[in-house]
């Protein structure tokens, strides 16, 4: 298995990274906080227009095909600059659900449109508190879906969602047609999300023959894309510190020369290249469709996970009381790592896909 | 788990049952808990606090002309036992007043000062500020900036301080400043008592990452302090400091202490989202449940080590750093029971916008009154006697790198 | 509750602990490792002739009635010098047991030779891998006890056993009478442990009318007492750790001014007046038999092996590459630390503990 | 979980083929793991590597005079991957030899030199062994003190060595002197290999507490060295020893990155003693696995690069790290598995001898090689450029605290 990013994907990240660190300064980002903007339009046409939205779509659908590595390569610079941009729900959600579970015909309607981005898509599976899946209440029969989904990633802004009702069943709702929407409020006030009330709303059947598998495959390619996205995220949120304790002066001394600091950032430097090493290996094996691709889904996103928790945290301590200022912005991160932590299923739901992937393969050897 | 209350010696339970009496009848009104704004807070607080003192609750331990009844150590904290069933309104300058100014000017200033200041305070008639931090001095406060230069019987102050919570509310507030930069930087500070009436002080609020604005920015401008608001000798300053900080560590540590029994309220909410049997959400339980009992427990070993007169166990230190380090952890647990859907606060669940505020005032509870770190050094110099770090700011304050350079 | 341990206690503390300090050296506990002895007799007798052994002993059976908390308090110190004497065993589990389930000829037999040092005694049971008394196999019927327990503590020294059998039930054997002891290979070689084989052998039934309540009541009175145990070793581990780097240069300097070596004591130090704390409350609590009791033990068991593991780790490290040599003595705490910690219950069974005593509290209130 | 092996190369495939053939013929009684007595091993181990030597597989990339084949260095890693697949004997003193020895007396020391140790070391008649650290000198390796003076062409040695390990089997030893203690400690130091023949060696076993002595105490006195046994120059021993640990990290991380599936192991022993359905193990179990496959994945990268030209994820120092400390935690977990039966080994269940073993040798794995804390250092100062702490000790050798008072 090959974990290198090969020259082209390393040139298109290196762009989209400085495309991001021009466009996205936290100030714009305070801005968008206090106007209660769900994203940057402009950025995102820009994106749109540099192919960043299509690099999975096939080029039969408009798209460039370029693969789902350019999309981790995408994904981790949006993680980097916490861009305000619906790229995780429209590209990494609802594209490939679309992908993976729609109709020729559906494709064609949709694909080419969140590739351009002149649509924005997103995906509603959860109902409230609690694991996703459990009890689905949506109902879709006779190509009307009636219940509530929440929290809905990028709701406000999407034309189309894909819907997961009961049985599960897929839908694809075109977000035009009579569905209520009522904006929530969250702990992670840069990406919006609300609530979708569908009262017998039309909607599409994505008539995929195993919907429950088709979910599995989603989540686990969801989960390597958020897992490139929490790794720059990380690697952002460590910078940051290593940065501000180069900087600061305590005691006569740089705070960046205290064994403590050293060593609480050198810990983390672990957890991202540990995170790091995973989400690549992650990368290849989605690329190839590897039989492992679900165990390195769940050991991706794990790693990821607790490097973007422990770096956003610490970030912020490190930032002493400065941190805690509105202008210092630590927060961002501190915010975020909790939504992508918690976003696709915490912790203890991968342990347990990590840990029956396990299973059934030593079930399997023995 | 309540554990069962010492048993009250004789004398005291009539004293207690006074107390009883007196609240029933005085705070009816604050049996159950409400949250005021802001302004309301500040003058219900002074009017409680008034209103004690009318009683002789003002501060027990004072004579009747200042708001006490002369009372013992141990009457003050029955009546604290007492008042904590009642939640009575108590604004964080007022907590500045008793727990950390009163006390620094009582042992390091004039009693003709502490009188002067103690009076209206105790009579609720001044809340207090702390102007210490400045934004380049927070752990290491000795770094600090802000000058006062002495001009005959008077003191002209200018700088800039930070993290003064609730400074325009303040009627005073107790001041670090540099007297002399050309000495090591712990020699050259004085601590003054300011009048936050006079001019040249400008309070700016600060915009946290709450989104709230507790703290401010001070910015002092030819701010004029009489001679006779000096608290101890010029150059004694960082004494006066020194006692401040571990008042207010003791705070923090007591309020720790008494928290609410915080791993009860887990384990119902474990158990109504359905995760109780989860033999790692028990384990994250069982290891808070040991910091909150050993933390408690713990607080009622320093008590009983002072009733005695012995010197109470050396670790207080720890109080903050493990209930801050716990505040985070369990709040964001309470996130993770509900999931992705966790992290919204829907009108049927207000209590989830208490999680994320708790979740983000965690990080500033583990470095206000002292960072982690430093508490660490704290514990490993003082409680286990190890040597402190190679210091590099043995020089004149006006050779530190970083001042020499700005 | 009054956590104070009075002036009466603290002297006889500080006594056993001028005791131990002298008689028990490392040279010792290398020696009896060597020789594969199991204790000290001698060290034994004096313990016994001090009234050490019959602190918790009633008065009419040839105690001093001193009380738990003076049990408590030799604890601390028999860990603190890893005393290589039964105490545990036979004071701890045997006489605890007899005192709770034992009739009153049983108390009248054995408690005295139990506080006289005359007789030692154990308690058996454990039969193989797995938690305590899942599926008991030993069986007591008409006197005679048929099974297994393994590991039992001191079993090679000791006169008397109480058995856990199939029921529950509990007997109280001589080991005199027809019991083969195989001894076994164990991590910690300091306390020796040996595997009793029961072939029709006689005992007698300890027919207290509530077998199961009484073994948990002995579980909760022995945790306190091992968490005493693990306090007094942990500090003792900490405090040679902190000598140590007091001691040693590094760099050109000592080795214990380095942030990460203080803060890692420092955190110990929070675990040991955390473990302190909740151990006091306990002792306060079981001499009350206050009914949180069961709670109080769980709380001060997990803290106190919590404290000893991470001592005696971190007292390893801290030693460097001379740590891991046999005359640095760090490895007696390395490997007591894990018989202490699994000796009773592993955490995870003090945890189930904790939360169902806590669970149960919580139904009531509601 | 087995990843999937990268494809071959076309060209490859014929060398792999042939080593196979040659492994299936020659190494066919090492098909199975055994325990031999250390004699034993060392006689295996050397009769192994002559083996080797004589069919150009010694040491691939040296000339077929060598006991190479002029080959490359893929070719030598698809000789280390087939070999691996057997449990060819390989003891330390030949790790020592081809890790670390070999590579810094290329580096240093003149082709003479070179030639002259590699032979016989190649052709299996010469194990070495490692003369490094003190026992004042650990983590501070610079802070030793054995010294060796110069007398016309040759060295007198006198000092005390610790740790070397397998130094009674040594053929040679790489050793690191004092030759100037009168300059910073660093500048003072001389590299040299000393014959392990030479009169005036003592090599004392070091009782360990694994109960074992894999290493020794080795005294020199009035050793003499001839002046062309000295690797660069005079001064220059620091350089070389750098070399030395650089290599001697790198072994240590390939080899924790080729560790066997541990946490299927795991998964396996807590599937058997019932425990595979709580949720905390479960957890740790994952948290595992992610570090197993973390370093794993990180070696592929690491190997990736330097296949490609590139410069490897400089942080290395990571592996050893991560590995050591999970080795501690998940053999703590093997024993509470079986709760206190799992602290005892009854005759059916040896493993958990093992499982002992390797709990204490993790205790050692954290600190030889560089301690956990010297690493992490390492990680924040080469990889983050944060900076070193203030040094204490750049001033002559003979006036460091801790050597003057001695």
């Amino acid at each position: 298995m090959d974990l290198h990013f090969g020259d082209e994907l390393k040139q298109l990240q290196e762009e989209v990274r400085r495309l991001l660190t021009e466009r996205v300064s936290a100030n714009l980002l305070r801005r968008l906080i206090s106007e209660d903007e769900g994203y940057d339009p402009a950025l995102w046409r820009t994106a749109a227009e540099l192919g960043l939205l299509g690099a999975a779509v096939p080029e039969q659908y408009g798209g460039s095909g370029l693969g789902e590595r350019a999309v981790c390569a995408i994904a981790e610079e949006m993680g980097r600059a916490v861009a305000p941009l619906p790229f995780f729900s429209s590209i990494c959600l609802a594209a490939e659900a679309i992908k993976l579970a729609g109709a020729p015909a559906q494709k064609s309607a949709w694909l080419p449109r969140l590739a351009s981005g002149e649509a924005i898509g997103t995906f509603a599976w959860q109902e409230g508190l609690g694991p996703p899946e459990t009890d689905v209440d949506a109902r879709f029969e006779n190509g009307r879906i009636s219940g509530v989904k929440s929290p809905v990633p990028d709701a406000l802004l999407a034309d189309v969602a894909v819907v997961v009702c009961e049985g599960p069943r897929l839908a694809l709702a075109d977000l035009s047609k009579g569905v209520r929407r009522e904006p929530l409020r969250g702990f992670d006030q840069l990406r919006s999300h609300a609530k979708l009330v569908f009262e017998n709303t039309p909607a599409e059947a994505m008539d995929v023959p195993d919907p429950k598998d088709a979910l599995r495959r989603l989540y686990d390619r969801a989960a390597i894309y958020a897992a490139f996205e929490q790794l720059g995220a990380a690697e952002s949120a460590m910078f940051m510190a290593r940065d501000y304790t180069l900087q600061r002066y305590t005691f006569g001394r740089q705070l960046a020369s205290y064994q403590a600091v050293k060593h609480n950032l050198a810990n983390i430097l672990v957890m991202v290249e540990l995170a790091r090493s995973n989400a690549l290996y992650a990368a290849a094996a989605l690329e190839a469709d590897a039989p492992d691709l679900g165990a390195a889904a769940a050991t991706a996103r794990l790693a990821a996970t607790r490097a973007y928790e422990t770096a956003a945290r610490e970030n912020l301590q490190l930032h002493g009381g400065v941190g805690f200022t509105w202008e210092a912005d630590c927060h961002f991160h501190y915010r975020r790592a909790r939504l992508l932590a918690l976003s696709l299923g915490s912790p203890a739901i991968w342990e347990n896909r990590l840990i029956e992937a396990l299973t059934k393969k030593n079930a399997a050897a023995a | 788990m309540h554990q069962t209350a010492p048993p009250a010696r004789i004398d005291e339970s009539a004293f207690r049952r006074e107390v009883r009496a007196w609240l029933a009848d005085n705070a009816a009104e604050y049996r159950e808990a409400r949250a005021w704004p802001e302004a309301e807070l500040v003058a219900r607080s002074l009017a409680w606090q008034k209103r004690k003192a009318e009683a002789g609750f003002g501060l027990i331990t004072e004579p009747p002309g200042l708001g006490g009844r002369d009372g013992t150590a141990a009457m003050a904290s029955i009546f604290a036992e007492e008042e904590a069933r009642y939640h009575t309104p108590t604004f964080t300058g007022l907590g500045i007043a008793f727990g950390m100014a009163l006390p620094t000017i009582r042992k390091h200033g004039a009693p003709e000062q502490y009188r002067r200041f103690a009076e209206p305070t105790i009579k609720g008639e001044a809340a207090w500020c702390q102007l210490f931090s400045e934004p380049s001095a927070g752990s290491d406060l000795a770094g600090l900036r802000t000058r006062a230069v002495r001009d005959g019987e008077r003191w002209i102050v200018n700088g800039q301080k930070v993290w003064s919570s609730w400074a325009h509310h303040a009627r005073f507030g107790i001041l670090l400043a540099r007297t002399d930069p050309t000495v090591v930087k712990h020699q050259g500070l004085t601590f003054f008592v300011l009048d936050m009436r006079t001019p040249g002080i400008e309070v700016r609020p600060i915009r946290q990452i709450s989104g709230k604005s507790d703290f401010n920015e001070t910015f002092l401008t030819d701010v004029v302090i009489p001679d006779a608001n000096r608290i101890g000798a010029e150059g004694e300053g960082w004494a006066c400091a020194m006692t401040v900080l571990m008042n207010e560590r003791h705070g923090a540590s007591e309020r720790a202490s008494v928290s609410h029994d915080s791993v009860e309220n887990l384990l119902r909410a474990a158990l109504a989202a359905g995760r109780l049997d989860s033999s790692s959400v028990r384990s994250k339980l069982a290891q808070w449940w040991v910091e909150e009992q050993g933390l408690k427990n713990f607080g009622l070993r320093i008590r009983a080590a002072l009733e005695r007169g012995e010197t109470p166990p050396p670790a207080v230190a720890m109080m903050k750093l493990v209930s801050a380090t716990k505040m985070q952890q369990t709040n964001a647990f309470l996130m993770d029971l509900g999931e992705y859907g966790g992290l919204f606060s829907e009108p049927d669940r207000p209590e989830q916008e208490q999680v994320f505020f708790q979740y983000i005032w965690s990080s500033a509870m583990m470095i206000a009154g002292g960072a982690d770190e430093i508490l660490r050094n704290q514990l490993a110099e003082r409680v286990l006697g190890m040597p402190s770090e190679p210091r590099m700011d043995k020089v004149p304050f006006n050779e530190l790198p970083g001042i020499k350079s700005s």
